[in-house]
């Protein structure tokens, strides 16, 4: 075994009051790729910017080639070769992709920017990652996978001795996991150290040679990752043995509660139809850009659109949100920084935002926000060091927690989740499930968005799959299958509706 | 034929007095003489008023031009092309920091203004008397008149205590007379070089209940003060005169040189007068603006 | 789960940020005790309050446009004309029903009135034409400029003298010894925080200025909250000029200059963000506050040369918000 | 795949925003053809652009500054401040070594040193003190109109007469018929585009006034970025000021009033965003121009009345903005 390049020694970091890793030993090998895996909130992500040079430990050392190193900041990691990707997107939305993948490093002929030098790396790089969005296209027009290729393709483009990656693949759908998986590959065997974290455990089976598991703050264990089954790693990860990750599917009735009328949206979704029972849970199925948000967002009035919409029997008008939640539909968006939160803000603040009226008028009811918060911190275990914080200063996963309690306040009878588990432990994952079966079969009607394939056969009835913008077909029963679902999702199942057109 | 008029713009009530008469003046003679046209520009700057000089020669082909410069200095050389370009130029109130370039000066007389109000302060307060002065924006003007009204009190023992600019503003004058009036427990007279000043000075007074203390001389001859005066208000004794009608005399002079060919050049200079009880009614004027 | 590690910090530390901006307000205070024993006189501070009553009240609607991540250039010439539009219509009104109270009546509908629709016209044009709102009122700052400057014809719009001796005491009268635009300042600055705190508009209007995308897919009514706070302001305009009408009873083009940058300097000084998201009320108060004692101060004291007065108001704005800073950073 | 859908948006459509501020800009040229004949002549064009150098090479700076998601008021007091400053030296100067072409390069000097120095005040103090760039401007635009008020005793400081008339030419001269001032607004335009948009230094300005944290995590050397922009703006005020103190020969305490919501104003009419992170050089020429174009348009015919003249700007500066955003959203 080589000789560790980059290690953490006692490392404990706090911030304010709070401490959140006490004492963390750890070695990143070249060409190992190592995964690092916990709970939501248990420090991996502070571990890994500890690591590249993004915070400062409280004490304890960084080791680098074996020696004691302080970093100045980000850009000495990264002139030594620690590259990391965050998390959270870490793109500048003004500036186009291939501006943003040279940033800070541009290429330059003298004076001026190499701009078409740029451009075709950025291609090349998009490219080799299957890609398809423009180098030229603005970062906040792209879609929130190609964002985060975007990112990948950043780093790829520095030269990497240390790969550092927070959750890579918690947007992405398995096709374009396969796509990053061979890239790490690559770096493995061009002998790049790579650290990875992974809600997604089956992933870390395949990929990671080495998993390390963090729990509060502290290494748990670390092994070969030949020698642990998927089932050991949640075991370590959350202090208990988990039971069926899915609940028993719930039947719906035959009641349609929403219906949605040749919906179209210029560009991106073209006359899609669909129908909703009461108590049922719909899967919506299909590849990165298929159109899938855009069809939700389109129902949820948060989109122009043309076609109808019908709730209870009632028409939805176009582009209003307000009327669409009043009328009892939520909406969960899979943009959680962009749409979903107000970072700089305090939990409370966002978990009552949609729904202020209800909480005292004219003047709001702190008390009762508090409740509200008290109830959503139990009911999503949302694990947060201060209840003051800005909520940008939560982990990722319980980010998505508190979207998730924001959206359901509102108690609604229809609800859209885009995405609902991006990012969040198996642990809770587990319990998310168990949430929405609950809420199915106390008589709400949910519609699920997810790029996770065991996700949607696990949770629906019934799958309905987009491809280019268009319902390619729909699956019940024993039909949704991963097959199924994937041939249509490629457009290779000519059905109805893609026939006909 | 065309004249053009460049005046500033009307930032307080004397300039805005100014405003009034060039245009009332240029409605008339474009009655009187059909075939003349005028065009009238205001500024703010003595840049943008070069601008404007620059856009009537270019543009508008003026013939003779009738011009209150914002700032003697920057407009000399501006004003001195036009004037070598053949066309006739009248200078109003402002001289220009070379001799020689107008054919016609009208102009009221600062150093006189500040003399005159500064000689009745001499000649009306005792030895010790305190006095508080409020200037107008920073400016030559400004200082031309503080330097006559200074000079007139020397060697008379009156004590100029506290000097402000209050910006030729009512609302600035009014807290700095609050100020003062929290500051000095003893005032005997008010030197505001301008009756929009006075005015302000003069609320702020009556709400301290200090009105019999002290009095305000203004100066510019503003309607309200000269009915003050006309009713002798002890605390509204004189004014000073400062007439912002100058514009209509000058550009009813170049209108008339322009077309009759009359010879008009010269000097105007109006001085300034003490407006008292006696006097008042003669510079009372019914319809006038200000 | 984690609910010890919540409860422990439920109630923040000994609020720093809180006190910053009164902080600074305190050494201003001593320093003017220090200059001028008249400084901490009955008169003197009814002066400044009262005279910060006008910028004060405009800068409590200017926190809601701010928080909202908007930007009003244009109050001070819109003080200007309503100012003057209100005179002239109780001009004509004493001329036709006789001076009394119903002309004031009718004065101060007119200008509620009007600042509600100026306010209501910048709004719409922001929200719905989608007019960058700084462009958009730098435009209507020069066209309301522009209207009192033609109305007065040049020069100032005067009240009746009649009407003047009526209407007077609502700027220097009041009750218990307080003057009431005090009273009204104090009632406005108190209203304005309980709304900025405790209401959903106020929540709202945060939430926009933080991510106006995230208040969206909240279901926040983004462009009528926005159009609310042009609103409010406009409204709050009219208020002032209610209030200071009756001080001097003339309004000319001279009329709030500066009033503009005078409140936006009071909203930032209270520890508001320029680009949005955070506001409070209170701050901007004490943001006024400042703002007055420091005139107050530079009026109780000689300095070396008058024409210094600005560039030692720019140092101590400049000190003020460092000081803040310093004290606990703006929030 | 579904390659379909994703082409037919891959390439934007005819660029509007491109296009659109110049439609404006040709919109007012029509119109001042049509008002009078002359306004083409080589003279009036000749004046018009002349004069919008000093705003135009101030607002080339402000573009940055905005750009990368600051503001800077102080510009016109600075640009005050500098002349004064720069006519008092070369008043020392020319008593001491008599009228010649070294006072003229030691005023140079000095305005350009002076004014970088502003700048670099300006954004040490908004950078290391982190003082919000508002309130520090607004705070040093009140010192340095304070100081040049002080350095002109109230009045105005004015070049000696020998050394005015050898000064001149820099600003009335030219070669090939063009003058002076407008070649060096063209020159300091096209450096000016050149560097935001090719330049590692333009994509950082963007990259920081989009989203400071990023470019920070994209090893963008940030403060030195933001400082470098406010350096830069104040070494264009002081080429503005070689470029205006030949013009009038003078300065006071009017000089560049109001220039800062000018050149701001400028810069966002040619549809760089308020809150940082795209910028256009050329557009902040062409709302120059616009601006400049109104000004002398007014002058071009009679109006109903002068003092309505602000209202006419103000609804031109509206239009112009509204064209642009129909035309094709300013994006
Ligand atoms: N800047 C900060 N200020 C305060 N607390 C913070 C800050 N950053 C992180 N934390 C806290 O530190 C803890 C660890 O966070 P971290 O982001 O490392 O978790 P994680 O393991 O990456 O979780 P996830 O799987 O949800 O991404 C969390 O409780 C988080 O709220
Ligand atoms: N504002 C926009 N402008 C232009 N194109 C957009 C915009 N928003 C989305 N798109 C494009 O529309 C297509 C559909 O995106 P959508 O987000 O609906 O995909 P999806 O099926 O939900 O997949 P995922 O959620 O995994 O991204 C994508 O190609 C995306 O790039
Ligand atoms: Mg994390
Ligand atoms: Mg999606």
């Amino acid at each position: 075994m080589r000789d560790p390049i980059l290690a953490l020694d006692g490392i404990a970091k706090s911030f304010g009051p709070i401490e959140v890793l006490h004492g963390v030993d750890f070695a990143l090998r070249p060409g190992e790729v190592h995964a690092l895996i916990g709970e939501n909130g248990a420090g991996k992500s502070t571990t890994m910017k500890i690591l590249a040079g993004y915070l400062d430990p409280t004490a304890g050392q960084v080791l680098f080639d074996g020696k004691p190193i302080r970093f100045a900041g980000s850009d000495q990691a990264e002139d030594l070769g620690i590259i990391m990707i965050h998390q959270e997107f870490n793109l500048a939305e003004h500036l186009n992709v291939d501006q943003n993948v040279f940033l800070g490093r541009e290429l330059k002929r003298g004076f001026l920017l190499d701009h078409k030098a740029m451009r075709q790396q950025t291609q090349e790089l998009l490219t080799r990652l299957d890609c398809r969005a423009d180098p030229g296209a603005q970062v906040s027009r792209i879609s929130v996978p190609d964002k985060q290729m975007v990112e990948i393709a950043k780093a790829l483009s520095r030269k990497a001795r240390v790969l550092i990656m927070d959750e890579p693949t918690a947007v992405l759908t398995e096709k374009e996991t396969d796509v990053l998986f061979a890239q790490i590959e690559r770096l493995r065997a061009e002998g790049v150290a790579i650290l990875y974290t992974s809600h997604k455990l089956g992933e870390v089976k395949r990929i990671a040679d080495r998993v390390t598991v963090l729990r509060d703050g502290v290494m748990v264990r670390s092994d070969l990752t030949a020698d642990v089954t998927e089932d050991d790693m949640a075991t370590a990860m959350v202090g208990r043995e988990l039971s069926d990750l899915f609940p028993p599917k719930v039947m719906g009735g035959a009641e349609p509660i929403l219906e949605a009328q040749g919906i179209t949206v210029p560009g991106v979704v073209h006359d899609a139809s669909l129908t909703l029972h009461k108590g049922e849970v719909l899967g919506i199925g299909g590849l990165v850009g298929s159109g899938r948000t855009e069809l939700a967002e389109a129902i949820a009035g948060l989109r122009p659109r043309s076609g109808t919409v019908r709730l209870k029997g009632q028409d939805l008008p176009a582009g209003q949100v307000a009327r669409a939640m009043a009328a009892g539909l939520a909406y969960l968006t899979e943009d959680r920084k962009g749409a979903g939160l107000l970072l700089e803000k305090t939990l409370r603040e966002n978990l009552t935002l949609p729904m202020l009226e209800t909480f005292g008028r004219p003047l709001i009811d702190r008390k009762r926000e508090e409740a509200a918060l008290d109830r959503a911190i139990a009911d999503f275990a949302i694990k947060a060091p201060e209840r003051g914080m800005a909520v940008g200063d939560l982990s990722g996963g319980n980010q998505q927690k508190l979207l998730l309690a924001k959206t359901l306040l509102s108690d609604p009878d229809v609800i859209i989740i885009d995405e609902p588990t991006r990012g969040i432990d198996i642990g809770t994952k587990q319990q998310i499930y168990t949430l929405i079966a609950r809420l199915a079969a106390e008589g709400r009607s949910i519609i699920v968005i997810s790029s996770e394939m065991p996700e949607l056969i696990g949770l629906a009835s019934r799958v309905v799959v987009m491809h280019a913008g268009r319902i390619a077909g729909e699956l019940a029963g024993d039909a949704v299958t991963e097959r199924g679902i994937v041939r249509l999702a490629m457009g290779m199942d000519g059905h109805q509706k893609d026939g006909a057109a | 034929q065309t004249i053009g008029v460049s005046i500033p713009a009307a930032t307080h009530g004397w300039a805005g007095a100014l405003n009034f008469h060039a245009e009332q003046t240029v409605a008339r003679l474009s009655e009187a003489y059909p075939d003349m046209e005028f065009v009238l520009t205001t500024t703010s700057d003595p840049g943008q008023q070069v601008s404007d000089l620059e856009d009537m020669v270019a543009t508008r082909g003026i013939d003779a031009l009738v011009v209150l410069p914002f700032e003697s200095e920057p407009l000399t050389g501006p004003i001195q092309r036009i004037a070598e370009s053949g066309v006739w130029v009248t200078v109003v109130d402002r001289g220009l920091a070379q001799e020689g370039i107008e054919n016609l000066y009208v102009a009221g007389d600062n150093d006189s203004f500040g003399r005159t109000a500064g000689t009745y302060f001499a000649d009306t307060l005792d030895e010790g008397a305190q006095v508080v002065v409020m200037r107008g924006i920073a400016s030559t003007v400004d200082n031309e008149r503080v330097a006559g009204f200074e000079a007139a009190l020397e060697g008379s023992g009156v004590e100029v205590v506290a000097m402000d600019h209050g910006n030729w503003n009512r609302d600035t004058a009014f807290n700095l007379m609050q100020d003062w009036l929290s500051r000095f427990p003893e005032i005997d007279a008010v030197w505001a070089a301008d009756d929009d000043m006075a005015v302000g000075a003069l609320a702020a007074i009556d709400q301290a209940g200090r009105t019999d203390e002290m009095f305000v001389v203004g100066g510019a001859g503003m309607k309200e003060m000269v009915d003050r005066i006309r009713n002798s208000d002890p605390t509204v004794p004189v004014n000073v005169t400062y007439p912002p009608s100058m514009i209509s005399t000058a550009i009813e002079m170049t209108a008339l040189g322009l077309t009759s060919g009359a010879p008009m050049s010269g000097d105007f200079i109006i001085a300034s007068e003490l407006i008292t009880p006696e006097n008042a009614e003669d510079f009372y004027f019914e319809d006038s603006p200000y | 789960m984690s609910t010890t590690t919540l409860q422990q910090t439920r109630r923040p530390r000994l609020n720093l940020p809180v006190i910053a901006p009164i902080v600074a307000l305190v050494v201003l205070i001593g320093i003017g005790m220090a200059l001028n024993p008249n400084f901490l006189s009955y008169a003197n501070i009814t002066n400044v309050l009262a005279r910060s009553a006008f910028i004060g009240i405009i800068a409590i609607g200017m926190t809601f446009v701010i928080t909202a991540g908007g930007l009003d250039l244009s109050v001070g010439s819109m003080a200007a004309f309503v100012a003057g539009l209100m005179i002239l219509v109780m001009n004509i009104a004493t001329e036709s029903m006789g001076p009394g109270l119903p002309v004031i009546l009718i004065g101060v509908a007119i200008a509620l009135f009007a600042g509600l629709a100026a306010g209501f016209i910048n709004g719409i044009l922001i929200t719905k034409a989608g007019i960058e709102a700084f462009i958009l009122t730098l435009g209507t700052m020069g066209i309301y400029r522009s209207l009192v400057t033609w109305l007065a014809d040049g020069g100032t719009l005067s009240l009746g003298y009649e009407m003047r001796e009526l209407y007077r005491p609502v700027y220097y009268g009041g009750i218990l010894g307080i003057a009431w635009p005090i009273i009204v300042f104090a009632v406005l600055a108190i209203l304005g925080e309980i709304t900025m705190r405790h209401t959903a508009f106020g929540r709202h209007c945060a939430a926009i200025g933080s991510n106006e995308k995230v208040a969206r897919y909240s279901s926040v009514a983004v462009l009528r909250v926005r159009l609310a706070t042009y609103v409010l302001l406009g409204t709050l305009v009219g208020i002032a000029v209610v209030m200071y009408v009756p001080r001097l009873g003339s309004a000319s083009a001279t009329t709030g200059l500066l009033w503009e940058l005078e409140a936006i300097a009071a909203v930032i000084i209270g520890g508001t963000l320029l680009k949005g998201g955070f506001g409070r009320v209170w701050g901007t108060v004490v943001g006024v506050l400042i703002l007055s004692l420091i005139g107050n101060l530079l009026n109780l004291t000689d300095f070396v040369s008058p024409y210094l007065n600005g560039a030692i108001q720019g140092v101590v704005i400049i000190l003020a918000v460092v000081l803040q800073r310093n004290t606990g950073a703006a929030r």
